[in-house]
């Protein structure tokens, strides 16, 4: 084992709203201000108070886009986050704990869920060990993990006491000691920890000093203590590194958003979305490079109905217009995708997929909207919908998703999911000129012309001018009926059919309009056989399994595919053509892409690798079930699983 | 940040459209779409800075027969689909024409809901006691146990009073008008339309296939004697809750409406019920922290340069978030 | 030509709300209770009064149940119906039609589309012809079409005069007087025509003495008039016929929820829908074979929302629960869907397809939601998409998706269109023990057992018992989160994929439960390589379109299926196998169930008959489809249109 | 047609269950919990007869803390899941849960129109002006101009008064309780249980997570020196409306109750505010044209005989379109 770790992974849990977040964050700016590139990966219960919550933050050289199963340190205050963790530690890594919590019988744990505490009450049974935390710290320290008891309640108190605050306000330090504990047994130098403390708490300079104190309280605790610990990782601040920021996925999305120029958006709370659109709320208005102030306005709607009709009012009147959502709210939308469908309004709907069916596991990610959202709506109507497999696509999608639908004039989708918008990481700063705006064909009929203006005119590649109102001599109408190209509802079988027509056809224009490179990407070796097909959230895992395998020398090839509709489905011929086996991996039960893919092209994958339980794909699930389809052993639809996830 | 002011004479005929209309003969719609034009043709709106919003039903189609942009939204979606557009755009004069199912049943949430914002929008609900367009259900707005012509039994559900649930909803101008008393029904519109906030104006509106209970001959009080109808103003009744009213004010003025708002019967109330200058448009309260909103509104914001670069500066939103 | 024709159809065009429907089940009533077989085919605009609206009825000895392009006798009281429709007439044809209507100028004509009236008038000026009604009839005469011309103002007269009535009364005599002159032409007995008055006006009996005086002013004037015009065609009545009932779509449904045991049905009104909720609740209350009463509670909710959460709350609660609507309203719907999905609850939604996308053609048929209802709702569920191909088959589907519900404890979608709602056709009485019914595992515990009941317990076939709130000892909860076994929301990973398999495996189990029958049905040539595939109302006019290529020696097969999902794929194989070609046969512009078809079996299929006018086929266009495939002169992509339709 | 009757003597255990509960501490929802347990008690209620109805929010997860058949609906949607299982067994107690989000945004289309039903459904908002399980965003009850603490601006929209919107809606019964006045609350959730239609109840429920304004002190005027919170029973305050009462006495109690509902801030109204006995349930009018509605409701009506045919004589329907 190397304790220079090139590859480290932090986990810390604690009950929802104890500030586990806080210490997260605190943690990753700590390591990223210290030049390592950081991943953090957030898992939590839908409730606000007391359900177990935990954040793994994976630190590296290079950087890394996905979590792994297995952490060198555990950090944790109380017994529910040690026993649901203990199992996760590597031999020769740490556990953090508050030397109180260890003496928890397990049937005391209120949150640990019935099957999770019987199966763990099992193992102990079997290995002879107590019911509590004890039992489960045991059995880790026999598979050569290291125990850091630590005397949280002596720590605050001495805390307390260097800073001359009361105890219960010391008491509030407790994130930090954790946090500083974990660094200063990685001997990671104590003045980046100091750092991301003044960041986290900018401008309360008190809360700044007490935690600084509780910084050296914890540095010197180690130092005291665990200098004799064989505890053998090590992580060392690099010099030099790029620049960086640290975001998740809604900011990366809301930041794009307004990068490209939205300046209407409307959303009905909901989880995972919701934090994008609090993010603009927040950032509404912001300088426009000539000096003037820019601003989105944002509403809250009465409901998601109320969310895609008013953006889709407003994408109408000409502004650049967007709403966010997740499924339960993606499904109240139809009737109105449709709407804007029909009329051909540039309208963005980001989608942040969750666990589902149904309220299904509101704080869980999954891929399980993918089909619905490309046939969703009564009737049939053209589309584009997008997935962005990380945080920088995220950003340049948010503008890419802006321009498609005013360069195509229609709905355009962009999907991602809870564990992209939870996933924190270290990225080079996003350029607001990184894409250029398309705003398609707006038009302004000149004085000679009278109403009503063809709005639904006959054209070659399907799109027809558009005329916004107020412009003078561009009246015409807009509805949802099929309708004659001044926009008045008709019945006529004749012009039926050219509206159907020339709506299908921005199909054939988009596609040949977008580049290669906007429908999908190759990774990995271009001219493996052994071909993964994916899209959305999982280009993180697979592109991090990807070069485990060309380090053993087993070249895969990784297909991401982007544009979901429409389906590039000639282009990817060769690709299909040559992938043997070709392997489905997706965070659903079905296997939606490949269904797509089959009606598409006919092909049909080989493998799936499918997880469902609500929880991202980690680097070893994926290696071992690619092991298992080399090695031959595999069934053709593996189903993967972490019951302690 | 009225809706429309007076600037170039118009004529009724600017806002007319040579296209064939469909409703049936004898229906209210028409008297309502006269007045429309009318109203807005005397308050010099300019047809392309007009709007007309439609919900669905037979109602939702007069937004055909005005020459202006018309939007024939969804059903019940009206209201949000114009408070898209207003908020984009709040040059535009904005007006909603929508039925009472429309309105009262699949919309009622978002109306409900519009009230709390008072964007400043004019809203005219058609108001004639079953879904036309379905073939004459009862909307929300029929009276508990009345049997209209194609009800296989008495309706079962009781009635909203459409003007108590505006109030309540936070609408800041109420109003009734008759579809066909097009006189009245103008200088409603018209005033309904430059009142700066969400205003909501019911039309009683006959529909002659359907609902042959309260009909024309109804409303006119054939069997009273006397019209059934009459107008609050001639009764001297002052709707107006003035800007910084007192409370006991604001207090005594909705006792004033809601007494109005009961009248049924042999007695229906029309005019101007309300008009609550006290409470500020939800374009106001934008401005509040957008204070150039009104200068560069979502839908005429400049977002990129001759080369289509975007104009936006993110240096402080990266700077935020930048570890090094 | 042989006059004694087998297979008739009939024509009325008229401004919709003037009485065309009437006289068309006049004219459908007489004949059929001659003992002839009749179909009736609806078309009208998406208004209540004034636009055109026409009604098609077909009659012949042996059932047909299509429409034809052609027409033998056209009746019209006006001039938009005269110049729509002329054309259609066949040689040797005859229209009828107000003398006064044929002056009428097509520019004058109010609600002549303004497509279809330049398409005439090209025609008109091309032809040299006047730009009247008249044009067109010469046009038609030319072509050996019988004028029959009409003075109705006369023929009024003359039954106010018999009846001793004011001419504003015998004015609402003008259809019965329509039907009665069209009958004459054919030299049908007049006692038919007044049985069906008597039946028409049931109950008025001085309406009917009316009705009955224009039937002899009609037949009189037939014979002191027409009897030398060489108009030959005859239909003659038939002795000892088999019982009959005369139906449309959405009477067969409503008929089937009664026979098969609904007790609750929501609906918010939309065409094409509604008529069949205003069935219902006209019928709530019917005998009992017992002789006590049994009844349907019908509610018009505020919304489509309202209208499946309140039938998936009385199915919960155990009555036998249905709604019915539309595209926009099932758009609405789909997030309830998925409700009823994760919790198993057996709620039937009858869906009348119409003109799509959005408000699209409200009046018009499509076959356009398939795709979108087999995968409406974020996140994976199953369900239960049956599509009916005519009114015996809704008549029992009706039965069959309330069973499917309970037996297998998921929502059911039954898929109609509009085209199968206003057909209207003689049929064999409908029975209510053609079917038996199935509850499914409804369960009682028994008393020692305690709270809270494991409605969700794992199950070999995945359907676990259900017990129905106010049963002693079964509490439990119901959840659209994932739920452990007593219904509890949990985000436990290894109970979700229990639970996800739980539901899934019900696909399985239904499609090992259901008949083959119930899946798909072959019809003609079971051995013929030429095979078409289609699914639900076109059943109809690909039955009579392979029995005139049967005629001429040409054998074909058609695979009607009628389960989507679960689809099934495998039973399909050996028919898809030695399909060539396999033609698709659909109402909507993309191919939908070809797509599905692909999806499920990799299989393609080679060509397309699509039709997305709004409008049904007719026997003329699939039989010339099927002739340019045959003959090899076919795209691949056939789209049928009727510009007058 | 009251919703409950003393039967059995019950206890509050026998409605509790044995999991954790995940609100907050201090949440004021454990409070309208407690309540529930010991009116079901009270009234004598089977938990097995009992049907709770659950919203989406913090509010909704009640259900999951009672004894009973828990329904843990849609976001908006407990109102119509409500009246289908309660018209489909009308011997059910069907107690709705919902927060003040599920009802009056998402749901305000439901809450009116089942106002007009007025089917017998007992329903609980809980009224923490904020939205609680999404962390924290407005509610529509919370005031204009508000900033709670995770706001990233003060409340641009207005709020509804719920008593109000209810009143309008059509609600029969309608009262106002505090979460921590368990005693009172008991009382009403009693009684809005055995009111025989519509029953409204807004408890206002500190969120001391979120709602940093309207906290427990504020509402027990911690800064006022007494409770801002007053028992409008305690004066004498009649809220009945006797069955068949004339039109004034209707109207005066309707303005009575107008003016409770519009005190706010250092005045607030709670205890029964409104008892309409004036008006049928929609299970009435279900029997005036279905008689036999009450023997065999829609859940309890045997459709098959022993081999599994239909018990439906279909002859009627069959002759009605019988040709021959
Ligand atoms: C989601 C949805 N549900 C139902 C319909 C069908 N629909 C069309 S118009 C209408 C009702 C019209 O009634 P109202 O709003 O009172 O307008 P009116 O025709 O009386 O003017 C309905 C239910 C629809 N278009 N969309
Ligand atoms: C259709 C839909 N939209 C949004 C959500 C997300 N959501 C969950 S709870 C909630 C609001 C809860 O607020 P409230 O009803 O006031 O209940 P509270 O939590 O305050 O008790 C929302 C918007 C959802 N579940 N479904
Ligand atoms: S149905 Fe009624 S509302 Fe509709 S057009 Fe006819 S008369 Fe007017
Ligand atoms: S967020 Fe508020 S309402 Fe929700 S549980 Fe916590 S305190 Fe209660
Ligand atoms: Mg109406
Ligand atoms: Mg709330």
């Amino acid at each position: 084992m190397n304790p220079e770790v090139q590859d480290f992974s932090w986990r810390i849990g604690g009950p929802q709203g104890s500030g586990v977040d806080s210490a997260a964050r605190m943690f990753a700016q700590a390591f990223a201000m210290g030049g390592l590139e950081v991943f953090g990966r957030r898992e939590y219960y839908s409730n606000i108070k007391g359900r177990h919550s935990y954040y793994d933050i994976r630190v590296s050289e290079r950087a890394h886009r996905s979590h792994r199963d297995q952490v060198q340190l555990l950090t944790t205050f109380e017994a529910e986050s040690l026993v649901r963790h203990a199992h996760a530690v590597v031999e020769g890594g740490g556990i953090l704990f508050d030397e109180k919590s260890a003496e928890m019988p397990l049937e005391r744990i209120t949150f640990l869920d019935r099957r999770v505490r019987e199966d763990l009450l099992r193992m102990l049974r079997e290995q002879g060990q107590p019911e509590t935390a004890q039992g489960l710290l045991h059995l880790a320290r026999e598979r050569g993990v290291h125990l850091f008891p630590i005397p949280y309640t002596q720590l605050t108190a001495e805390v307390a006491k260097a800073a001359g605050v009361p105890a219960g306000l010391a008491q509030r330090t407790l994130n930090t000691l954790a946090v500083a504990l974990s660094a200063a047994l990685l001997r990671f130098p104590e003045d980046y920890v100091k750092e991301a403390v003044a960041r986290i708490f900018r401008g309360k300079d008190r809360v700044i000093d007490l935690n600084v104190v509780a910084v050296d309280v914890a540095y010197r605790y180690v130092s005291d203590h665990f200098q004799e610990v064989p505890f053998q990782f090590r992580l060392h601040p690099k010099e030099n590194a790029e620049p960086r920021i640290l975001v998740n996925g809604t900011q990366a999305v809301a930041m794009g958003k307004i990068a490209f120029g939205l300046t209407f958006q409307t959303y009905y709370p909901i989880s995972p979305a919701t934090d994008e659109s609090v993010y603009l709320e927040a950032h509404r208005s912001f300088p426009l490079k000539n000096g003037e102030q820019g601003s989105v306005v944002v509403v809250q709607t009465e409901d998601e109905i109320s969310a895609i009709t008013m953006a889709t009012g407003a994408a109408l009147a000409g502004a650049r217009s967007a709403t966010a959502t997740s499924g339960p709210g993606f499904s109240l939308m139809v009737e109105g995708l449709g709407w804007a469908g029909i009329n051909e309004v540039p309208v963005v709907i980001t989608l942040y997929q969750r666990g589902g069916p149904s309220t299904g596991m509101p704080t869980r990610t999954e891929q399980g909207d993918l089909h619905f959202v490309v046939e969703a709506g009564h009737g049939e109507f053209p589309r584009i919908v997008l997935a962005s497999g990380d945080l920088e696509e995220a950003f340049l999608d948010a503008g890419r998703a802006l321009n498609y639908a005013e360069q195509f004039q229609m709905p355009v989708i962009h999907l991602l999911d809870k564990a992209l918008s939870s996933t924190t990481q270290t990225v080079p700063p996003f350029q607001a000129d990184a894409l250029p705006l398309n705003r398609g064909k707006i038009h302004t009929p000149d004085s000679s012309s009278s109403p009503p203006f063809h709005r639904f005119q006959d054209s070659e590649d399907g799109i027809s001018p558009r005329v916004l109102p107020g412009t003078p001599g561009g009246q015409h109408w807009v509805t949802g009926g099929e309708h004659t190209v001044e926009g008045r509802v008709t019945e006529d079988p004749v012009i039926r059919v050219m509206q159907m027509d020339k709506r299908a056809r921005k199909i054939t224009t988009a596609l040949n309009t977008l580049s290669q490179e906007e429908k999908f990407r190759v990774w990995g070796d271009p001219e493996a056989a052994f071909t993964l097909l994916s899209w959305g959230s999982t280009k993180g895992v697979i592109l991090d399994t990807l070069e485990r395998f060309e380090k053993r020398g087993i070249p895969l090839r990784f297909v991401q595919i982007r544009l979901i509709s429409p389906f590039p489905a000639e282009e990817l011929r060769p690709l299909l053509d040559s992938a043997s086996p070709l392997v489905d991996v997706e965070l659903n039960g079905t296997g939606q892409l490949a269904r797509i893919l089959r009606m598409e092209t006919g092909r049909e994958v080989d493998y799936h690798i499918l997880k469902y339980t609500g929880r991202p794909i980690s680097v070893e699930e994926l290696t071992e079930a690619l092991d298992r389809i080399l090695n031959g052993t595999a069934e053709r639809r593996i189903v993967l699983m972490q019951p302690f996830e | 940040m009225a809706q429309a002011t007076q600037t170039v004479q118009r004529n009724k005929k600017d806002f007319q459209v040579d296209y064939p209309i469909d409703w049936c003969p004898g229906c209210g719609d028409f008297g309502i779409l006269n007045a429309l034009h009318q109203a807005m043709a005397e308050l010099g709106v300019e047809p392309h800075k007009l709007v007309v919003v439609g919900g669905i039903g037979c109602s939702g189609k007069a937004q055909y027969y005005v020459n202006a942009y018309g939007v024939h939204t969804l059903h019940g979606r009206p209201l949000p689909f114009a408070t898209g557009i207003k908020l984009a755009n709040p040059e535009l004069t904005v007006v909603v024409v929508s039925g009472d199912g429309d309105t009262m049943a699949i919309g009622a949430g978002h109306f409900v809901n519009a009230g709390r914002r008072n964007v400043n929008l004019t809203h005219i609900m058609f108001n004639n006691e079953v879904y036309g367009l379905t073939k004459g259900q009862a909307s929300p707005t029929l009276p508990l146990g009345l049997r209209t012509k194609s009800l296989p039994e008495a309706n079962i559900q009781a009635s909203i009073n459409p003007l108590m649930l505006a109030l309540v909803s936070g609408y800041t101008w109420i109003g009734r008008a008759y579809a066909y008393n097009i006189k009245h029904l103008v200088a409603l519109i018209k005033e309904a339309t430059t009142h700066p906030g969400l205003a909501f104006l019911d039309v009683l509106q006959p529909c002659p296939t359907y609902n042959n209970i309260h009909t024309k001959d109804w409303f006119l009080g054939k069997d009273l004697g006397h019209s059934r109808m009459y107008n609050v103003q001639d009764e001297g009744y002052d709707p107006v809750i003035p800007e910084g009213a007192p409370e006991e004010v604001v207090q005594q003025k909705l006792q004033q409406f809601m007494q109005k708002a009961a009248e049924w019967g042999d007695r229906i109330p029309t005019g101007v019920l309300l008009v609550n200058r006290n409470v500020s448009t939800y374009e106001t309260r934008i401005l509040e922290t957008l204070p150039d909103y009104l200068n560069h509104p979502p839908a005429r914001r400049p977002i990129h340069d001759d080369k289509g670069r975007s104009v936006v500066d993110l240096t402080p939103l990266i700077e935020e978030v930048r570890i090094r």
